[in-house]
Parts: C-alpha cells; structure tokens; sequence
C-alpha cells in the first residue's frame, strides 16, 4: 500500500502544489505555518475538496474520483466536528455503522475506542457537554475506529492537556506503528513529528520548502521556519573553506569546510554572551544588542539583533551578572565547532 | 441556559405586537360566540365526524407532504442541479394559486378526464376525486410547500460541514441524510410539518373543489364551517373555536416531541 | 317596501354621488350593466359594485360595510341582515331563479330527469343542503318523491357548476341562469318540478349607507321594467 | 463546493415526485388553457388594477409580518418567557382557521362596531374595513404565522453560541440581534418571507370578508379571479396563470437576494 | 482593580468550587488537565453561564448579576466562534462598534489589531476562508480590541505555529505586561504559563490542587500532573531526615532533610541508567524495567517502571550501549544532591 498524490488547488490568494509519495506503514508529518495550506491538503486527499489538477492514487488505485464516503480515508478534523446530536459512543460508532457493522458490535468497538483515548465514562455525553481536549480525543477515536488505509490527522493533539498529551501520543505512537496504512499527520509541535513521524514535509505558502527525516531536518534546517520549529539559529551564505559569508550580513567560521551556497546552524544553547569581547579560543565574536528576554522554563531565551541576528539560551545567573535589559550592548560568542554547515 | 439576558425592547414590543395581532382575533371571537347555544351546536349531526376527518386527512396530507418534501427541501439547497431557482420558484405555485383554482387544477390532472386521471381510471378503475384520499391529496398539494421552502430554510442555516465529517466516515448519500442531516434540522422539520398540518386543517377552497364535500367522507371542518356561514354565522363561530381549540391542544400537547429541547 | 318616497320621474338633482352596491356573486353580469345604464339615466352618479358570496356580504354589512344596497341571492342572507336591523326598508324580491338539470356538453351520462339522481352509479352532485340552491333542490325533490343519491355537496352553485363542466359528473342541479352564463360547456335540462322550487332574490337599502337618496333610485332601477328586462335576458324569472 | 457526491436515489426519487406532484396541476393548466382569448381576457379593464394591488399588497404584508413575525420568532426561540409551548401553539390559529372565518373574527376586533374598531372609530374617525389597509392587515393576519414558525426553526438549527461571543464583546440584545443572529438566520427568514409573500398574494377567504371587493382600492388578484369564475372559468384559469406567472417570475429574479450564495 | 470571586457550578459528574483572587495587572493562568472546569470558569467570569452560588467582583463592583454584555470582559474562545458572516476586520470592528465607536474609527482600530496579530492581508477574507491558526488570531484581536478590564483568553495560543507563537506570545507578554486590568489566561503549555503568567492555578476536577509563582509551581510540583507538566518525576512520602520512604513504595535519599508527608521531585536528566548496580557515591539507585522509549529531538526519554516508576533522559548513544528496549532490566541511579524535598 502506497499513496501517490500530485495535488494543484488555486484559490483566489493562494495556491497549493504539493508531491506526496508516501509507503505502506510511513508516517508523514506535514508541518509548515499557519494558512501554509496543510489542511487544505487533507480535505484535498479525503474528497471534500476539489482538485483543480493532478491526482491521487492509493495503492496503484485511482482515487480522485472517488466520491469521499468510498474512499478508505478517516480524517480527524481540526475542529473536531463531532455529531452534536450523537453522543460520544455515537460519534465513534458512526463509522462502523456506516461500514454496515451490526450495532452492537459497533458500539463494542467504540467503546473500545472511547476506553483507549480514556474518556469511557464520557460515553453517553453530547459534545455540548465534552470539554476541547476531550472532544479532540473522540474525535480521534471516531476517525480510528473505521480503520482507514489513509489516516489523516489535522493537529490531532492540540487540544491536549500536558498531562494526557504524552498517554495519547504514545498510544498513537503504537497505533501508528503497528498501523500498515498511509498516515498523514499535521501537527505545529515539532516533538509530535518528531517523536510520530518517519518523515517531515515542510509545507510553506502552499510549497514544499523541505522534506526528509525528523532528525535530518531537525539538524539542517532550511527555511526559517524549520530552524524556528527546532529551535536552531539559521543563516544562509557564502562558503569559502571555512568562512562562510551570510546573506543577510555578518561572517561566521565553521569547523565543516565547504564551498559554494550553504546554510549554517547552530543551537541557542551554543551562544556564550560577554559585556566586551572576549580574548579566547572561540572564532565567531560579534557585538549585538538584547531585543527581547523570555523566561523558559530554568533558561532564559535572549533574541539578540546584529549580524547577524540570533537566538542566546543563558542562565538566570547570566541575565543579572551581564545586566541583560532590552537595549543593552553584548558580545555573541559561538564557537566554530558548534556551527553547523551544510549545502544550501 | 446562559440565563442573566433580558430580552431587548426592541424586539419585545414587536413580538407582544406581533402575537396580539395574531391572537386578539380569536379573542374578539370567544367575546362575541353564543355561548348558551353552544352545546346544541355541537351536538348537531356531523359535526364531529367531521372534526375526526379533518384531523386523520390533515395528519396523513402533513405524512405526505414529509416524505415527499423533505427530499426536495434536500434537493434544493444541497444538490447543485441546474434550475435550481426556477425550482423554488415553482415550488410556491401552490401558495399563489387560489385554492379554488388549485381544486380545477388538479382535476384538470387526476380527475375522471384529467391528463393521469383518465389512465387511472381506464387502466386500473381508480376514480379519486369525491373520495377521502382526494381529501388528503388536494391538502398536501396546498400544504407541502410550506415544508419545503421551512425545511430549506432550515437546511441552508445549518453546517453543512458534519455531512464532510460523515462522508469522510463512509456514509453514503443517504446514510449521512438519515443519520447527520435529519436531526440537524430537526427543528425545521418539525416547524414545516406544523405549518403543513396546521394549513392543511384549514384547506378550503381546494379540497372542496378536488374532493368535494360529503358528510363522512369528504366534508371537513372548514366545509362545515362555510356551510354553517351560509344559513348561520354564529353557528360557524362555533364550529371554528372547536377546530381551533382543538388543533391548540394538539400542537400543545405534540410540544415536547417537535420542539427538541437542547 | 317604500320605494315611492322620491318621486321616479323628479330632476336627477337628488340623486347623486357614490351608491355602493354589495351584490350575489351570480348577480355579477346583470348588475354590472344595470350599473352603468343607470349612471347612464342620472349623470353625477357612480355605481361602485362588490360582488361575494351572499352570506360574505351579510357578515359585511352587520359588521358595518358602508354601503347603500344589498341584493342578495336567498331570503335567509337577508334575515342575516334584517335582524341585525342593517337594513333600513323592508326587503323586496326582485327576480327569482329557476333550477336546471346541468349535464357535461353532449350530456354523456343520457340523463333524461330528476329520477336519474336516485341512480347510485352516476357522478351526482348538488349544492350542499343549507346554501338556497340547494334548499331549492331538496324542495324539488320532495315534490317529485325521489331520493337522490349525491357523491358530493358543492359549497355553491358554482362548485357544482364546474364540477360539471369538467365532466366530473354526470350531473348536477344548478340554476337556469348558470348554465346560460357557462355557455357551451354545459347543457341544461328543464324539468317540471322546478316550478315549486323557485329561489328568491330580496334587495334592500342599508342604514349604514350615507347616500340614501340615491340607493332608494337605485331599488327603484332594479325593480324597473328596464331592470327586469336585463335579468329576464340572463334566464332569471320575474317575481 | 465539496464537489463529487451524488444525491441518492432514496432522495431523489422522492424529491422528483413531489415536485411533480406541486408542478404537473400547473401544466393541467396550461395544457387547457384557452390561449386564443388570452389577450382579450388580459385586456379586459381592472385585471392590470388587480395585479398591482396584489403585489403592492402582498409586499406590504410581508414587511408588516417580518417586522413583527421576526421578534416573535425570535422571543419563541430564544428567550425563556413561561407558556412558550401555549403561545406558539396559538400562533397558528391564523392557519387552522378558515381564512373566511379569520375575516370575521377581524371584523369583530376591527370592524366599526369591533372590540377595537369602536374606539379607532369614535377616537380618531378611523375605519379599517373595506379599505387598501384592511387588505394589507387581513394578508398579514394569515400570511404572518408561515413566516414565524419559519423564522423558529431556523434560529434553533444556528447555533447560538456566537449569540454569547457577541455578548462577551458588549454588544447588547439588540445590536447582538442585528448584527449576528439576524445574518445568521437569514436563510431562515428570507425563506419565511417567500411563504408569506406566496401566501399572502393566493389570499382570498379573509381578504373578502374584512376587506371587501371593490375594484381598485380591495379587489385583489384572487378576488377578481373568484369573480371571473361566477362568470366565465376560462377567463379565470387565464387571470391565475397570469398571477402565478407574474409571483414566479418576481422569485427567480429575487433569488440572488434571498438566497445567500455559499 | 482586582478580582475577588468565589464560583461554585454543579453539573451531574462534575462541580467546580474556585475561590481566585487577583490584582490588577496580574496574569493568572489557569492549568488543568482536559475537563477540569477552566472553559467553565471562563464563561462564568464572563457571565456565559449561571453560577449556582457565590460571587464576582471586580474591583469592588459585584459583577454577578450584571448580564454579559455589560461586563468589561474580552473573551477570547477556545473554538474561536468568529462571526461567519463577517470578514476578519468586521469581526474585529464587532467589539469597538458595540461600544459605540464610530464605523471608521472602529474599522481603523481593527485594522491596527490585525496588523498586531500578523494578518493585515487577510482583512476582508470570510472566517470560513482562514485556517485554523489565522482563525485564532483574529480572535486574539478581537477580544483584545474592546480593552476590556478583565481579559479572559482559552487557550489563546493553541491553534499557532511553531513560527508565529513566540512572536504572537511575546506581543501577548508585551500587550499583558503594558496591561492594568486583571487577566486569566487558560492554556495547556507549560511554556505559555511561564511567559506569560504572575501566578499559576492549577484546577483538577473542579478543584484548586496548586497555587503559586512559575518557578514555585515548576520547583515544587504538588500533584502528578504539575509534575508531568514541568517534566519532573514526582514522589509523595514520610521524611524522617535525609530518607524519604514513599507512599507508592520506595525510598530515595535527599540532601534536604525534613520530617513527615514531604514531596519529592528531581528532572529525568537527573537520572542515570546503568546495566548493573553501581558501586559509587550516589545513594540513590533501584532496579527498574523499560516501559517505553521515545526520541525527543536529540535525547531519548525512558519510562521506566519499579519502585518507585521514573522517567530518564538518556542520550541515544546510551540507548544502543545499555540495549534498551522495553523490557528490559536496568539499574536507576539518581544523586541525592539533584532530589529535593519540601513539605508535602
Ligand atoms: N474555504 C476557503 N476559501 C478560500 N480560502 C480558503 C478557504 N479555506 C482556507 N483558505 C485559505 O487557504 C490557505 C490555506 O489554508 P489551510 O486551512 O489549508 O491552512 P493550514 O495550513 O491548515 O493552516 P493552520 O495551521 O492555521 O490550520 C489560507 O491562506 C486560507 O486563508
Ligand atoms: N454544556 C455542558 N453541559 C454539561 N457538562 C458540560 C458542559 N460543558 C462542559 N461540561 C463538562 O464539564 C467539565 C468541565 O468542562 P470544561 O469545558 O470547563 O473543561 P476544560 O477545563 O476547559 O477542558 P479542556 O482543556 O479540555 O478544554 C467536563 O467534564 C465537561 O465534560
Ligand atoms: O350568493 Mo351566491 O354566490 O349565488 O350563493
Ligand atoms: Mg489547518
Ligand atoms: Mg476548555
């Protein structure tokens, strides 16, 4: 079983082109910016939305003409739409039923489900009377319970408290593993695709911008967005040998010597702040000024503006020794082992 | 259920208005009715036959006009079949028309020389007009337009989105018409079907010219009514305040079932 | 009964401005031209006609319609009006109406007389028992000792009319006047019971109309030999 | 817009039959129409006097039954005031009664010696019946409960959740009417208004009696089509056509206005 | 200006009691897992819903029998429920024009809130033609469009990407902080409630479980799901000096010596993983079996059950070295300078 779409949609504003080749058991994390067109891209290949050009086969199937109800799709909604006359056993029955299970067993079956996402004793409740979170998780249940060859999931976490997020992720983590279908997944947290995909796709104003797996993306970034989403400090240059010349202005050394385009990364935690600069081992030194301080958790995030611009993680401690104010004037030091290049 | 909100003068004094002009007529009647010859007059003969008849012909016209309508409702704000406004257009006719009209009308088409009703006749025997089933005819043709163009109403005010959901569950058309559709616009249908029953008791003008008017079989209340007009008003008042009060105590008592609570 | 208050042949000085007139609906064709001969006879006149069923008419009028002149198609709409004390003179009759037998064009069904309305397995229909044709029917029926057997009762003369003219019955009892004003659709068949079930047509004034001079002119018009030779024109027979 | 589905044949077939059922009496019609005399028939005086009677009048009663029918709807739907069950039970009094009948429970409130006709008589001098404005009142009187019991379904199929948004952002009962249930709704309410406007224009019963027949000032389309049936059927089948042809036409080309495209 | 209220709402299966206290300029947010009654709260702040018992006040005016429309509150839904019918920019108009504003100038105060939230170019598009992140923050913009007193916001930040957040979470912080009116703020982020927040509230089933500052909150968690929460391992026990014997079975030795029903907490990073016992310093160390394993970007969390269950962080280097699959028998060690106890 495999998925081979090309799907073109145009909208006044906005237009998707979008390749997806995706194996039997992959699971496939679109992830990209908000309108980038990722739930677009759903809707497309479940059938609720036309496709002005291209085409989507499932397993050497044709499946663009296939209305949606016969398409062996189940999608998870971004916002839910849970049958508000149905209760929840209802809502998660309503597949199987329409499949032609006889009702008993679909009710065996949703139960089953309500009981994996933990909302059992949620059974009979309208979803008037259901909390977000534990409409997003019927929700879940509801598009599990049809077994789908074509799982697509809109942001099926979101709405997840901190507490049921990792049970219900691991649980999809094991479903999705022993799963034999196509599964695509739309998520903004990039632990979620980490941890539940095979692969990333980075959707971006209705264009692949990059594609591979979590950990080659998350280690070379190449979009802004991406390196914002890992948490990485992206720059895009000039190699020559080990000196990279950025674009937007600035130079930085880099332990990986190259030529020709690259981009460089390297993480927050890599940037050494100094009041003045430093004497020492590290070769990329710059003067910056703060922008903006944010507490993280026992970190403190520092956006510093110079050239070129980048993201600092320091300590508690640092702000106060350095006077970290937005406005002050500090040293960035990182060192060239840290820098990351690679082909851009 | 959010409780705390007043309603806005704006509207209250319209509705109070509204509700008074609708209702102070049947107040002037109640004023105005012989009382002391009401147990007379509706101890006369027929009168409750036909009060049983109203009832049963306006129950199944409103059944007919259900399953029928509810589809066309369906067809005309979900499908996209070419001539849709024309349609709706035509789906009104029977409002326009005067009901006498409408009764020469559907002889002209069912009766003994009428377009289908002269094959009915020949092939199979079936003469309808003058009998009860012409009754329930002639007030379904009247009536089923109110339900189609409320149950429409109803279809375009509501999100059409859960039937994507259902689609993307594997129900078929029907399936998410049945199990998503129907009771999303519940309401609406309900509201249709008590406007098709409540006009279809009042049918007049059509029923008597399609149907006829005979005492048991095909004369309702409102030919009871016109008749009682004709020789003595009072007796008509009469009549009228037991169709009325009796149609009340009907849609009162249905309440619970076609007002979902939620 | 006092039409002579204003003398008939005095200058049309008097009689002037609006006469509303509330008549029968099967008055519609002889009323309308007897409104415009008499505009006609006294200029400065006009002769505002409204049609309706006779009992519609009669819940106007006790109900305060200001008009001048109420022609009505059976005494009991009268007496709807004259208990009321609607009517400021005494009613008088001014035609009277014959029934017919009323058979489709060609008269398919062979019907020859009143004894084919006691025939079961012929489409019959009469006006229903209390509107005045269909008093005047059961009259003609009792003098004739025959029980028909109706499929239907129509609301009004008309009702029966039509149904007949579709072919939807074989036959039915209607006046004289209604099949001449079908014209082709209808064929009519005289019978001799219909002598004693003649239908009066009483005219009054109205205390609420303003104009009284002129509603009196306008009695008086209706009762006229003129008059009458109109309502003769259309089969009404003459009092 | 989702494209791809077909509508089912459990609904279409339906769907088609009913619109038969409502359509083929129409071509009844046409079929024995006497199109030879059509013109002198429409050239005869009063038939053009008619018609715009009835359209100014029926549009007339229309506003008035959405400018009062719409609170009502409204207080039905949303608001808690007890006997909701009772009041909307006796909003379709207008329906069930004889329209004959409802013009004389009018005159009994409104006639010169009416409940409140007396006084606007001896008061201000002014008398309803028999005139352009008892025309309007009697159509709005029976048109007004289509459009409320439509208006209902509607707003209890929205959702009105966005009612409290509206609330949270200050915006009081009224302007949280105007400006968020009333759009929301408005599917709902122009459907209402085409039943009231149909409804209102094929009147008759009610109009004669409160309203009288006079040519030009209370001679609607439906009256003169009674008068012409007294007289001549045929010239009445043609005046119908002519009111039916003139209400569809005016339909289709408002349906850009009263049916929301998307 | 400050809030003083005390709610009580009672539904079958579920009631809420809260007593919240808050001075103006303050950020409270709110924290619990799905169901807890914080979309409750909300609506009962804002007038949605009828309070069974108790009282609102906001700075000394009794606020609970004012109906909704009266009160000075923005409220920003978890569902958005933006007016279909209205384009982003007359939604945000909805607020300043109830208030009685003038159409241009409320147009031009909308205008200026979208610009905030980053979707000037989406003005005039219908909230049916945005995605889910663009739908959320024209809600933003509207609830913070009519300036209310008390701002009320649902998981204000749930639907936004990876990209936008920070900046729209930072904008929110820099708005907030400019703010003198009292705020409460439901998420289900750890990070957004440490950015954002004064205080924090932890409500579970209705019911206050914990109450403090971030770093309180995050230092000492109270309940199970704080701890999950802030990523720490959390243990309930009797202290007599530096050993704590745990409630769930256990002991673990502590640097800070206490006496009677203390918690215990230490990170996952504290915790090593060794093949056999350790000889060494640590006093800490326990058999413990692998129940799940999952990449978190470049460290590997280990759930690992025994007494008592923990969770470690490990580098995926040490993944392959020790053979961890789930199942297997590994050896916790954990320092007892990283273990701090507190009264519990
Ligand atoms: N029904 C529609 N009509 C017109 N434009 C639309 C429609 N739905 C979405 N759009 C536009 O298409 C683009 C893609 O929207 P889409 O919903 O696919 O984004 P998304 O990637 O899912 O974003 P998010 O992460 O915010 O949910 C956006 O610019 C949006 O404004
Ligand atoms: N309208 C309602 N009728 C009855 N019960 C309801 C209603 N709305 C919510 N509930 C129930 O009340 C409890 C609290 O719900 P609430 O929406 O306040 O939770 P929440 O803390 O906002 O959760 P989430 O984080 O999932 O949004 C839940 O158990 C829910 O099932
Ligand atoms: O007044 Mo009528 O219309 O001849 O019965
Ligand atoms: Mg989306
Ligand atoms: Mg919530």
């Amino acid at each position: 079983m495999s998925l081979d779409a090309h799907l073109e949609v145009d909208r006044p504003g906005f237009s998707l082109r979008l390749d997806l080749r995706i194996e039997a058991g992959e699971v496939v994390a679109l992830l990209g910016p908000n309108g980038a067109g990722k739930t677009t891209t759903l809707r497309t290949l479940a059938g609720l939305q036309r496709v002005d050009n291209g085409h989507i086969t499932l397993n050497g199937e044709r499946l663009h003409d296939v209305p949606p109800d016969r398409r062996p799709v189940g999608l998870v909604f971004q916002d839910y739409l849970l049958f508000p006359h149905l209760s929840a056993l209802e809502n998660v029955a309503f597949g199987p039923r329409a499949h032609g299970v006889p009702r008993d067993q679909a009710r065996t079956v949703a139960r089953d489900w309500l009981e994996r996402v933990g909302l059992a004793s949620h059974a009979l409740a309208k979803p008037r009377a259901l909390s977000g979170g534990q409409a997003q998780r019927v929700a879940l249940a509801r598009a599990l319970a049809v077994e789908p060859r074509l799982l697509l999931l809109d942001e099926p976490l979101a709405a997840l408290d901190a507490s049921t997020r990792p049970e219900v992720r691991a649980d999809l983590r094991r479903h999705l593993s022993a799963y034999d279908g196509v599964c695509v997944l739309v998520t903004h947290d990039a632990l979620d695709a980490m941890v539940l995909a095979d692969r990333i796709v980075v959707l971006e104003s209705g264009r692949v911008t990059q594609e591979g797996t979590p950990s080659g993306v998350a280690r070379a970034p190449r979009t802004e967005y991406v390196a914002r989403l890992v948490g990485l400090n992206l720059h895009r240059g000039k190699a020559a040998g080990d000196r990279v010349t950025l674009d937007g202005g600035g130079e930085l050394t880099t332990a990986s010597p190259a030529h020709g385009p690259v981009f460089t990364a390297f993480p927050p935690s890599a940037v050494a702040l100094y009041p003045h600069r430093p004497e020492g081992s590290p070769r990329n030194a710059w003067p910056v000024t703060v922008a903006a301080i944010e507490q993280h958790g026992s970190v403190v995030r520092v956006r510093l503006t110079g050239r070129p611009s980048v993201l600092a993680d320091v300590t508690p401690g640092a702000v106060a020794d350095l006077g970290l104010i937005p406005g002050a004037a500090v040293w960035a030091v990182v060192k060239a082992t840290e820098v990351h290049a690679y082909p851009g | 259920m959010t409780g705390f909100r007043r309603p806005p003068l704006l509207l209250l004094v319209p509705a109070v208005l509204g509700l008074a002009f609708l209702v102070v007529p049947l107040a002037g009647m109640l004023v105005r009715a012989p009382w002391t010859r009401i147990v007379s007059d509706l101890a006369a003969p027929g009168v409750w036959d036909a009060l049983r008849l109203s009832l049963i012909c306006a129950t199944l016209a409103t059944v007919l006009a259900t399953v029928l309508g509810v589809p066309l409702a369906w067809l005309l704000a979900r499908s996209d079949v070419p001539g849709r406004g024309l349609i709706r257009a035509l789906v009104t006719v029977p409002l326009v028309l005067p009901p006498v009209v409408g009764g020469v009308a559907l002889l002209l088409v069912l009766g003994r020389r009428g377009l289908i009703g002269e094959h009915l006749n020949t092939w199979f025997g079936i003469s309808l007009p003058f009998t009860t089933p012409a009754v329930v005819l002639a007030e379904a043709f009247v009536a089923m337009p109110f339900l189609v163009l409320a149950v429409e109403g109803a279809l375009r005010a509501a999100d059409s989105r859960y039937e994507d959901a259902a689609a993307t569950l594997g129900a078929g058309g029907w399936y998410t018409f049945r199990r998503v559709t129907l009771p999303l616009v519940a309401p609406g249908i309900a509201a249709g079907a008590v406007l098709a029953w409540a006009r279809a008791l009042g049918e007049f003008g059509a029923t008597i010219t399609f149907a006829g008017n005979f005492p048991g079989t095909t004369q309702t209340m409102p030919i009871a009514v016109y008749e009682a007009l004709e020789t003595d008003p009072d007796t008509a008042v009469v009549l009228s305040l037991l169709l009325l009060i009796v149609s009340i105590a009907v849609l009162v008592a249905l309440r619970d079932r076609w007002v979902p609570t939620g | 009964n006092e039409p002579g208050s204003s003398p008939s042949g005095s200058p049309a000085a008097e009689i002037k401005g609006t006469i509303t007139v509330l008549a029968a609906a099967s008055l519609t064709e002889t009323f309308t031209k007897l409104g415009k001969e008499f505009e006609a006879q006294y200029p400065g006149t006009t002769v505002k006609l409204s049609f309706g069923a006779s009992s519609t008419l009669a819940q106007q009028i006790t109900n305060g319609a200001p008009a001048e002149v109420f022609a009505a198609a059976s005494p009991s709409t009268m007496k709807q009006v004259t208990d009321a004390k609607s009517a400021s003179g005494e009613p008088a009759i001014f035609v009277r109406n014959r029934l017919q037998i009323a058979v489709p064009q060609g008269n398919p069904a062979k019907i020859t007389g009143l004894k084919d309305f006691a025939n079961a397995d012929l489409k019959i229909t009469l006006c229903a028992k209390d509107v005045p044709c269909g008093t005047a029917a059961t009259k003609a029926f009792d003098a004739a000792g025959i029980t028909p057997k109706p499929d239907t009762y129509g609301a009004d003369v008309k009702a029966v009319l039509t149904t007949v003219r579709l072919g939807e019955a074989d036959a039915g009892m209607v006046y004289k006047t209604d099949v001449i004003a079908a014209g082709d659709d209808v064929d009519g068949l005289d019978f001799p019971e219909a002598d004693k079930a003649i239908n009066d047509y009483p005219i009054a004034t109205l205390t609420e109309g303003p104009n009284q001079e002129g509603a009196k002119a306008f009695v008086e018009f209706v009762l006229s030999a003129k008059g009458q030779e109109t309502f003769t024109a259309a089969g009404f027979d003459l009092p």
